[in-house]
């Protein structure tokens, strides 16, 4: 082989590599070990690396968005600010709290790093190129975000502080009530794929509606996708649901009492967080690695696959670097009395819609357009029992709400 | 592959699993601790099933689809049990399993 | 298949959880190490800490994870029915839309009785 | 028999699961015993997968370590008091259930050591998980049907235990 077939097709290095340890006349499970211990380590170089250059990216775009000027000292434009930012948290004292409870002390922040390192095993980057393509990735990755829950309720607790564990329980609160939805709308998404392998969702996501429209899910169920993106802002604890570092209110969340290297971790996790949501609503909703040509020359899935995260990275980081903060009451009210009983109708849509007929692409129509009337249904009863709200309040105070609202 | 390992092993873990349990559930004071043993009970027998599924039919799931509902049971136990255990402590202001002993509340 | 990517998710857990301790070895070295009493007295404002902040919260919170309990278990249920939807016939969606209406009943439920208003 | 990796790998998980499960119940502090408690769900989680039940492994995280553990610790977290320390947290009968329990495991590893079990040497099917749904919605329907039953009826109930009133 070639190095020029390995560029067109990167997937094929893998195999490659284990046949020319076998060819070496090693044991099969000794060479399968050394593969996946290389693995292992381009899938944690990768999350390292591309945090480096998130968080300068992500403090760059939210200070143009508010007309401010950004990291602009260490190297040109400031990107070397990361490099500098993590030669400090190195050099920084680590204090541990008197009276915290140490085992979880510590433990805490290897769980929230572990978290996210685990995710980043099932991002298919272009066609074949995944770290794990198990075949129940979409619950994989439903079910690490427990461990993150768990991790922030384990900080709060350990730190012996009443704002950390306040902050911890809010996090947790917020976390799980938005994993409903975020289950949910997967939930349509594998409906209408019918795997929840990663990998095999950009696979099926491939075909063509009528022969010219890409099937991408987000073209299916717009709904779905909206849902889902919501439900992903308050995953990465973004605005406006990013109670959990309410300075206002509880100070920062969970991690106060960390500093250091430990607090690193936890910002690290915030961070590559979002970047792997956005890669999960990429891979689910906007086809992953699909894209022209793709077929021919698997490597342009790499750089199809980065521009549609990338996007949905920007729309989440304009989102939060726009929208003002929820109160929790609303946040809560927001997920349990609007979202999830929306999801659960979708999910419904969907898994009526693919039997409507045989032909899958007027299911595929049907479903979209079914999507579209549930959300002007869902905007005008929350709109309507908004204005109710806001009437209800009127009366009971009289003078208040004088301007126009 | 994983036949090569023997069934008596996964079984035995499910066995000493089930005996730590046991111990939790009837020796412990604290009713949350009660609870814990009995999750871990519930795991072992979960062990167990899951584990006859692979050796004896591996070609069907039966025993996966019983561990499922088992887990759903255990969910559903842990969350009423809890509340239960919030509720007394609210009212009596302890959660000793001794001090439980009353009929009427 | 399920075994290679059970010891490359196995590996993958041990670094991911191992990557944080030797982190903070490497910044062991680096650091300087000089505790002392105020320094490393609970975060607050300002004033001294009264009590430990071991205290007991409102319930309202173990509402939330009680729900949250039920709906992740109808998830459990309803992915592996949504991969085999494909190849099942009318009789499936059924079951299904009977099992989600029975779990919306629940959540009707605590919304009547209030249980989802955070007070 | 030829000692294999997967043996090493088996011995390790199933060592730690039973670690983990002893310090949940020896433990003296409550909110220790939970993140043990933690850790021995991730072990058994881990045995699931070693035999080749990836569906039944990641459920067991997400509802146990997801959803249980998560329930457990708030409990504690809502009864002050419960894990401050240097409180006795066995019974009066704790020696004998250790005798028993120590009976217990004696008695069912003799039992299960002589049973000769009419072991498949078969590979596992090829795609567990559509088979799992599909026995969901045909042949355990009426279970599947009941344990939704359960489940709102659980929610319900625990919903007006645990409501402050």
């Amino acid at each position: 082989m070639n190095i020029f077939e390995f560029i067109r097709d990167p997937s094929q290095i893998g195999p490659w590599f284990n046949e020319v340890l076998l060819s070496t006349g090693m044991q099969p499970w000794v060479a399968n070990l050394i593969g996946d211990i290389i693995g292992v380590l381009l899938v944690v170089i990768v999350v390292l690396s591309s945090a480096i250059m998130l968080i300068w990216l992500e403090r760059k775009i939210a200070a143009r968005l508010q007309d401010r000027l950004g990291p602009n000292r260490a190297g040109r434009y400031g990107l070397l600010q990361t490099l500098a930012d993590i030669v400090k948290l190195l050099t920084k004292e680590d204090v541990t709290p008197d009276g915290a409870d140490r085992v979880s002390f510590n433990l805490a922040p290897a769980l929230m790093v572990m978290q996210i390192i685990m995710v980043a095993a099932i991002i298919p980057v272009a066609s074949g190129l995944v770290g794990a393509n198990l075949s129940v990735g979409l619950l994989y990755f439903v079910a690490m975000s427990g461990i993150a829950s768990i991790g922030a309720l384990m900080a709060g607790w350990a730190s012996n502080n009443k704002y950390a564990l306040l902050g911890g329980f809010r996090v947790v609160a917020q976390l799980m009530s938005y994993e409903i939805p975020l289950a949910f709308s997967l939930l349509a998404a594998v409906i209408w794929t019918g795997t929840m392998a990663t990998n095999d969702l950009a696979i099926k996501q491939g075909e063509l509606l009528f022969g010219f429209i890409p099937g991408w899910n987000i073209v299916v169920m717009p709904f779905a996708a909206l849902i889902f993106f919501i439900s992903i802002l308050a995953e990465g604890e973004r605005a406006p649901f990013d109670l959990l570092e309410a300075e206002s209110e509880i100070v920062a969340g969970p991690n106060i009492e960390y500093s250091g290297l430990k607090f690193a971790w936890f910002y690290l996790q915030f961070f590559v967080n979002s970047l792997l949501l956005a890669c999960i609503f990429a891979t689910v909703f906007l086809g992953g690695w699909q894209g022209p040509f793709v077929d021919q020359f698997p490597i342009l899935g790499v750089g199809y696959f980065f521009a549609k995260s990338l996007i949905v990275l920007l729309a989440l980081m304009w989102v939060r670097a726009t929208y003002p903060r929820l109160r929790i009451d609303q946040m809560m009210t927001f997920c349990w009395k609007v979202l999830v009983p929306v999801t659960l109708v979708v999910v419904l849509i969907v898994a009526i819609g693919a039997r409507v007929t045989p032909d899958r692409n007027i299911n595929a129509v049907i479903i979209s357009v079914a999507n579209i009337v549930a959300l002007f249904v869902t905007l005008g009863i929350v709109g309507r029992s908004l204005r109710r709200d806001v009437e209800r309040r009127k009366a009971a105070l009289p003078g208040a709400y004088t301007a126009q609202v | 592959m994983s036949a090569t390992i023997p069934l008596s092993w996964f079984l035995l873990v499910g066995a000493g699993l089930f005996s730590i349990g046991l111990y939790g559930a009837l020796a412990r004071r604290n009713a949350v601790a009660v609870l814990m043993g009995i999750e871990l009970l519930l795991n072992a027998v979960n062990i167990n099933l899951v584990a006859f599924n692979r050796y004896i039919v591996p070609q069907q799931v039966t025993g996966q689809v019983f561990a499922i509902f088992v887990l759903a049971i255990a969910a559903a136990e842990a969350a009423v049990g809890l509340a239960l255990i919030i509720s007394i402590y609210r009212s009596r202001d302890t959660v000793n399993l001794e001090d439980i002993d009353l009929l009427k509340g | 298949m399920v075994l290679a990517n059970f010891q490359f998710i196995l590996i993958l857990a041990l670094v991911g959880l191992a990557l944080p301790f030797i982190g903070v070895g490497v910044a062991w070295l680096l650091r300087p190490k000089k505790p002392n009493k105020l320094k490393s007295s609970t975060y607050e404002c300002g004033v001294e800490t009264y009590g430990d902040a071991w205290a007991q919260f409102k319930a309202q919170y173990y509402l939330f994870a009680l729900i949250f309990v039920i709906f992740d278990i109808e998830a459990v249920f309803l992915f592996p029915w949504a991969v085999a939807y494909g190849g099942l016939g009318f009789y499936a969606l059924l079951q299904v839309v009977i099992f989600i209406i029975l779990l919306f009943d629940g959540l009707i439920y605590a919304w009547h009785t209030g249980a989802l208003k955070w007070q | 028999m030829a000692i294999t990796y997967l043996h090493l790998i088996f011995l390790a998980l199933a060592g730690f699961t039973l670690l983990c499960a002893l310090g949940v119940v020896a433990s003296r502090n409550l909110f220790h015993s939970a993140i043990w408690l933690i850790g021995a769900f991730a072990g058994v989680a881990g045995l699931y997968w070693l035999l080749e039940a990836e569906y039944l492994a990641i459920a067991q995280i997400m509802i146990y370590i997801g959803a249980i553990a998560t329930l457990i610790v708030f409990a504690i977290m809502l009864s002050r008091g419960m894990m401050i320390g240097r409180v006795k947290m066995n019974n009066f009968q704790a020696g004998i259930s250790a005798v028993v329990a120590a009976l217990l495991f004696l008695m069912l590893s003799f039992v299960l050591l002589q049973v000769n079990w009419p072991v498949v040497e078969q590979a596992v099917s090829v795609d567990p998980i559509p088979m799992i749904g599909e026995a969901f919605v045909t042949t355990y329907v009426i279970p599947f049907q009941v344990i939704a039953v359960l489940l709102s009826v659980a929610l319900v109930g625990a919903i007006m235990i645990a409501r402050e009133r």
